[in-house]
């Protein structure tokens, strides 16, 4: 085994193991905020597995795990084999490869490793096109299970995320246009020192279309067209069961870390917090706690709102978030030369005027399309 | 150190070159057409994997991004569209006479590529050149800006166009829905 | 509506108050978990499940004191069998809706019959405890239960419940139901108390004829 | 292939791009089919084009099997007619068989009457909305705050009755036993925290945006056709016809009770309104609620039924306001204890007949609320 190998082997095994411990604790924090949500309790039996010791249900995740290890991993008869298998897989692959592009510096690999993902000059841009292999995942699990709800649950997921890219990308390219650079590290090296992006008010904008977007990516709350449980009963992967479902689940989540820990990076600075100078590897702490505090948003989301309609799910993206976004860009390329001359009046009056633009055109825009709806007055017969 | 990163890489290249002509003999040999498609994306990344070989990262980048993300959608959409898309029926044959293709390839290769491969200097000459991405957004403003303008246009034609003949299906209802 | 969204924000509000409520506010859960309820009046030691037959509680669910399951029969106290107050006149088997009690009934050696059931059963499977057999019964023999788990794993005949199984001490019917039991108790003894008066003024009646025809008697051989 | 075209949608087989229509059903154990029925929906893409419902999973020969046995008996039936409100369906059996003899009904049960009908009217629409609220896609966070409420009122069934669900508290000529005491204090502060909760329930969700766009526009139900089509209930209501049984017939002691009835004042009613009038059909119950609650006397719970139920040869049609819609109860007497014929208008069934109408043209999604907007409970509908 030669030195190379080890070095990568000591970047990689770590990230993976975190993430694949959060996303087992995510999904008991998601099971538990969302019964809190619904005053139910939520899992507080399994604590340590075969065993009374119920530690507020932890052991949730491992008795999950354990049971779609054994559950029946059922192939529908008329079902493409080879992709029925590939799916899920393809659904994992760029979840996982994408971690590598966050600007995590964990404190032991700081020596060791010549060139780090996130240092790499595209970095954003590798990001965005590997995102862009979960659509054909969904499309495969979609075609290969051979069932119409599947099929439609596939359709559905193709045009949703192909539309919602499109927001996804150009309220990055605000970003990289302010740092000038598709590098990770400038980006956050930018942002140091609490000027983090989400407080400019093109930066707010761009962060809120870039969640919105984030949503849509990986069928969160108000975007789960593709799995709508009450329309198409689990949308692309109803045939499956057993562990490739759970390589579903597991592939939704990381994409879930993944591009909230993206827009970490892009808008709220990265690993910046107080007590940075004191110790170092805090970054890495306050960079897991800003994504935790992202999916908490996106927990509380999935508790409240219901679902979009396919048709309305894409005249909102085409028509709501894609000229919201190219403002922006805009919006922040005038802010950014007003900026230059660095005079303390000017930096206040652009942002007034850039505020009163983005939530004009928003407004506008928002009334534009669904102008009608709204809640009605009903008359009483005595 | 970077004696046995050049070996690494020397494997990497041969794996990935061979994906790739696997993939591409894949796509064009099986029958069923979402199969064929999947081959050819797998073809895609393998290309994308020699350009990273080759230190050029955005243009890895972009080749992921843009063949596979786009193309092979909108090649998926197209077979979708198209009917009898549910399974692989057995009425569309390729063609018998694949030996002639062959000897035409080998033609076109041994009189138009064969010469030029012959003059290019040895591999170890291509050195690691810094095509960082800000020299390429300089690039494409000052001596190219007009040739992206031009494709500007043209893609925003198209995209136009491709909105009116979607829209052209279906004839317009009486009643439009209040959305 | 006011702001962009606005709507969803007031909504996203509800779900968090609720979020935060449900840690202090205990009547707002929807799934009270009986294993920390405080309050008193469900027993005590919930844990370890009723060992012997017709304790009438289970740890697992609320079975107040006027939940009703599957009926069952009434004795007044000791043995069984000689103070049971169903005399088999299988009115409640005709009238149940779902046609569930078998009856038959009990003669002494020589063939005269004891108002008593020989078999009393009742098929807990088509049983919907739907309490008209308690309403249409003249002896107020039958009531309901508040035992509902009698799953068996022996599926023919186990659903079967039989008369011995049946029959439960009034007092039991006290402890379960002590509001109803009270009240049904009362009405018998009113109905009994007006059967002994109706029974006496009838008897007077009788003796008061007896004595006159006894006086005529005596009249007519005293002429 | 011949497509049968919807009214409002003509399929363009153009030349050239000539896609096969997608046939799903949807089938009886789809999770959002309120129980056992089927559709069989046509589809081109995501829209409808044609749909045929299909029902009958659930028959259970109630009204041949109440012709075998005596009045009496049929009586626990009605609970399963439409399991969400066995009070009301109690009611409107025992008001029918009450026109078949002379037997006057005490006041304390009449009172009692109103206060179960009105409990049950809210019971159904709680977990109506909570039903199609997790059709819309809200992950049961509506229906488990339904729930809960729900709880609270079912508790009070079952110290009533003896059961949650299943109550068989009716009887001819008044109710099978009195409440126990204490029960209208715990019944009056369960409708007093009611109005409370209706207040969230409300600020959750009749201003989000994401329902009113799912919901405006969608299943449209004219009128007339309404009013053809013999749709009673919220349904009517939302389509703009005033019209309510408890102002019509003042059966019972309605009559009393100062109450009012909401309706859209345009001429065709969507998902939005029909959610909306059961909606504020809830603060109305509750008014009714308050008054029955604070002017229910002490007395008698039973009147002088006869012991075996025998009518004369006649026939009688009862009918409340369920929350359904008019659930009403046919019944010929031939002189013995069992009825000669027992029908039951089931209003579920009859407000379903419109289905196919409001969702030809609309997209799968919409099928699903529409759906979830007429409200029906199989065991009405199949009887």
């Amino acid at each position: 085994m030669s030195l190379v190998l080890i070095d990568i082997l000591i970047a990689t095994v770590p990230l993976m193991l975190i993430f694949a411990s959060l996303f087992a604790f995510t999904t008991w924090l998601e099971r538990k905020a969302l019964a809190r949500i619904q005053n139910r309790i939520g899992p507080n039996k399994v604590g340590i597995p075969c065993t009374r010791i119920s530690l507020f249900g932890l052991g949730q995740p491992a008795a999950d795990g354990i049971k779609m290890l054994f559950k029946e991993d059922i192939v529908p008869r008329g079902a493409d084999r080879l992709f029925h298998l590939l799916a899920p897989i393809l659904a994992l692959i760029p979840a996982m490869l994408v971690l590598c592009f966050l600007p995590l510096e964990f404190p032991w690999t700081k020596s060791l490793l010549p060139v780090q993902a996130f240092l790499l000059d595209g970095a954003v841009i590798f990001f965005f096109a590997i995102t862009g292999l979960n659509t054909l995942a969904v499309f495969m699990a979609g075609w290969a299970s051979r069932n119409k709800y599947s099929l439609l649950g596939g359709m559905r997921a193709v045009a949703q995320m192909v539309s919602y890219e499109i927001p996804l990308v150009l309220s990055a390219v605000i970003v990289v246009m302010m740092v000038g650079s598709l590098n990770a590290a400038d980006i956050v090296k930018e942002q140091t020192g609490w000027n983090w992006y989400v407080f400019s008010p093109w930066g707010l904008a761009a962060f809120v279309i870039f969640f919105i977007a984030s949503l849509a990516e990986t069928n969160r709350s108000p975007f789960d067209l593709p799995e709508a449980e009450s329309e198409i009963i689990a949308g692309y992967f109803t045939e499956y069961s057993g562990f490739k479902f759970a390589l579903f689940f597991l592939g939704e989540y990381i994409a879930m870390f993944a591009i909230s820990g993206l827009a970490v990076t892009l808008f709220l600075g990265g690993g910046d917090g107080p007590g940075l100078a004191a110790a170092p590897w805090l970054s890495v702490v306050w960079f897991l706690a800003k994504i935790f505090a992202l999916i908490a948003v996106m927990i509380w989301l999935r508790g409240t709102l219901p679902r979009l309609r396919v048709d309305q799910l894409m005249g909102f993206a085409w028509k709501f978030m894609l000229p919201l976004s190219i403002l922006n860009i805009l919006v922040a390329g005038f802010a950014w030369h007003a900026q230059q001359q660095n005079s303390k009046t000017i930096t206040v009056i652009t942002w007034v005027i850039s505020l009163a633009i983005l939530y004009g055109t928003a407004s506008g825009l928002n009334q534009l399309n669904r102008g009608s709806v709204r809640p009605r007055k009903y008359k009483y017969a005595e | 150190m970077n004696e046995e990163i050049a070996f690494w890489k020397e494997i990497a290249f041969w794996i990935l070159s061979a994906i790739a002509v696997l993939g591409a003999l894949v796509a064009v040999r099986k029958r069923n057409l979402i199969h064929g498609v999947f081959a050819l994306l797998v073809f895609f990344a393998g290309l994308s994997g020699l350009f990273l070989l080759l230190l050029a990262e955005f243009i890895a980048a972009v080749q992921v991004l843009v063949y596979i993300g786009a193309v092979g959608v909108l090649l998926l959409f197209a077979i979708m569209l198209t009917e009898r898309v549910a399974g692989d029926d057995d009425r569309r044959m390729t063609s018998r006479g694949w030996s002639w293709g062959l000897v035409m390839a080998a033609a076109v290769f041994v009189v138009l590529l064969l010469p030029p491969i012959l003059q290019l200097p040895s591999p170890e000459a291509a050195q690691e050149i810094k095509p960082s991405v800000e020299e390429l957004g300089h690039k494409l403003m000052n001596p190219y800006v007009v040739t992206l303008e031009v494709l500007a246009l043209l893609l925003t034609a198209a995209l136009i166009g491709a909105v009116t003949a979607a829209q052209g299906v279906r004839m317009p209802k009486e009643e439009d829905s209040p959305e | 509506m006011s702001i962009l969204g606005g709507g969803i924000f007031k909504g996203m509000k509800v779900t968090l108050w609720n979020f935060v409520l449900s840690y202090f506010r205990r009547d707002r859960l929807t799934t009270n978990d009986y294993s920390w309820r405080p309050d008193g009046d469900l027993p005590q030691g919930i844990g370890d499940y009723p060992k012997e037959e017709g304790e009438q509680l289970s740890d697992t669910t609320t079975v107040t004191n006027y939940s009703r399951n599957f009926p069952m029969l009434l004795h007044d106290g000791g043995e069984p069998m000689d103070t049971v107050r169903c005399v088999a006149c299988q009115i409640c088997e005709r009238e149940c809706p779902p046609q569930c009690i078998y009856i038959e009934k009990d003669y002494d050696e020589n063939g005269k019959y004891i108002k008593r059931p020989a078999v009393f059963d009742i098929d807990v499977s088509v049983c919907m405890s739907c309490q008209i057999c308690v309403e249409v019964c003249p002896f107020d023999a039958i009531v309901m239960n508040s035992q509902f788990e009698l799953s068996t794993p022996d599926r023919f005949g186990g659903l079967l419940v039989r008369r011995d199984d049946l029959l439960k001490s009034n007092d039991y019917y006290h402890q379960i139901h002590p509001e109803e039991a009270a009240a049904r108790d009362q009405k018998m003894a009113v109905e009994k108390a007006a059967k002994e008066a109706k029974k006496k003024a009838a008897a007077e009646k009788a003796k008061a004829a007896a004595e006159k025809k006894a006086a005529e008697a005596a009249m007519g051989d005293a002429e | 292939m011949s497509t049968a075209a919807a009214p409002n949608y003509e399929l363009l087989q153009q030349d050239g791009l000539e896609t096969s229509l997608l046939e799903v059903s949807m089938g009886p154990h789809h999770p959002s089919t309120h129980g056992v029925f089927r559709m069989d929906v046509k589809l081109d893409g995501e829209t409808v084009v044609d749909l045929r419902p299909v029902f009958g999973y659930l028959h259970r020969n109630h009204e041949k099997l109440a012709e075998n046995m005596s009045y009496l008996s049929s009586m626990p039936f009605t609970d399963r007619l439409d399991y969400f409100n066995s009070m009301s369906n109690n009611w409107a059996y025992a008001l029918a068989a009450e026109k078949l003899i002379e037997v006057e009904v005490p006041e304390r049960a009449e009172y009692l009457r109103v206060i179960m009908a009105e409990l049950t009217r809210l019971v159904n629409h709680v977990s109506l909305v909570g039903f199609f609220l997790n059709d819309l896609g809200a992950l049961g966070t509506p229906l488990m705050y339904a729930f809960r409420e729900r709880e609270k009122i079912l508790d009070l069934f079952e110290q009533a009755s003896g059961a949650r669900m299943m109550c068989n508290y009716f009887r001819f000529g008044g109710l099978r036993n009195d409440v126990p005491e204490g029960w209208l204090e715990r019944a009056g502060e369960v409708v007093d925290r009611f109005p409370s909760f209706l207040d969230e329930y409300e600020q959750l969700l009749c201003e989000n945006e994401i329902i009113l766009s799912r919901t405006q526009g969608v299943g449209n139900l004219s009128r007339e056709l309404a009013i053809s089509a013999g749709v009673t209930g919220p349904m009517l209501r939302a389509s703009g016809v005033a019209y309510d049984l408890r102002k019509v017939d003042q059966y019972g002691i309605y009559d009393r009770f100062k109450f009012r009835v909401p309706h859209t004042d345009g001429d065709t009613g969507d998902c939005y309104d029909r959610f909306m009038i059961r909606m504020l059909e809830m603060r109305e119950s509750i008014e009714i609620l308050k008054q029955a609650l604070a002017g229910i006397p002490k007395g008698e719970i039973m009147g002088n039924a006869p012991r075996v139920f025998k009518p004369k040869p006649a026939e009688a049609y009862g009918r409340i306001e369920g929350p359904k819609g008019e659930l009403g109860f046919y019944l010929i007497a031939d002189g013995t204890p069992k009825p000669y014929r027992y029908r039951v208008r089931p209003p579920s069934l009859i407000n379903l007949t419109v289905l196919r109408d409001m969702c030809l043209g609309g997209k799968i999604a919409d099928t699903v609320i529409i759906l979830g907007s007429i409200d029906i409970v199989l065991g009405e509908v199949d009887r």
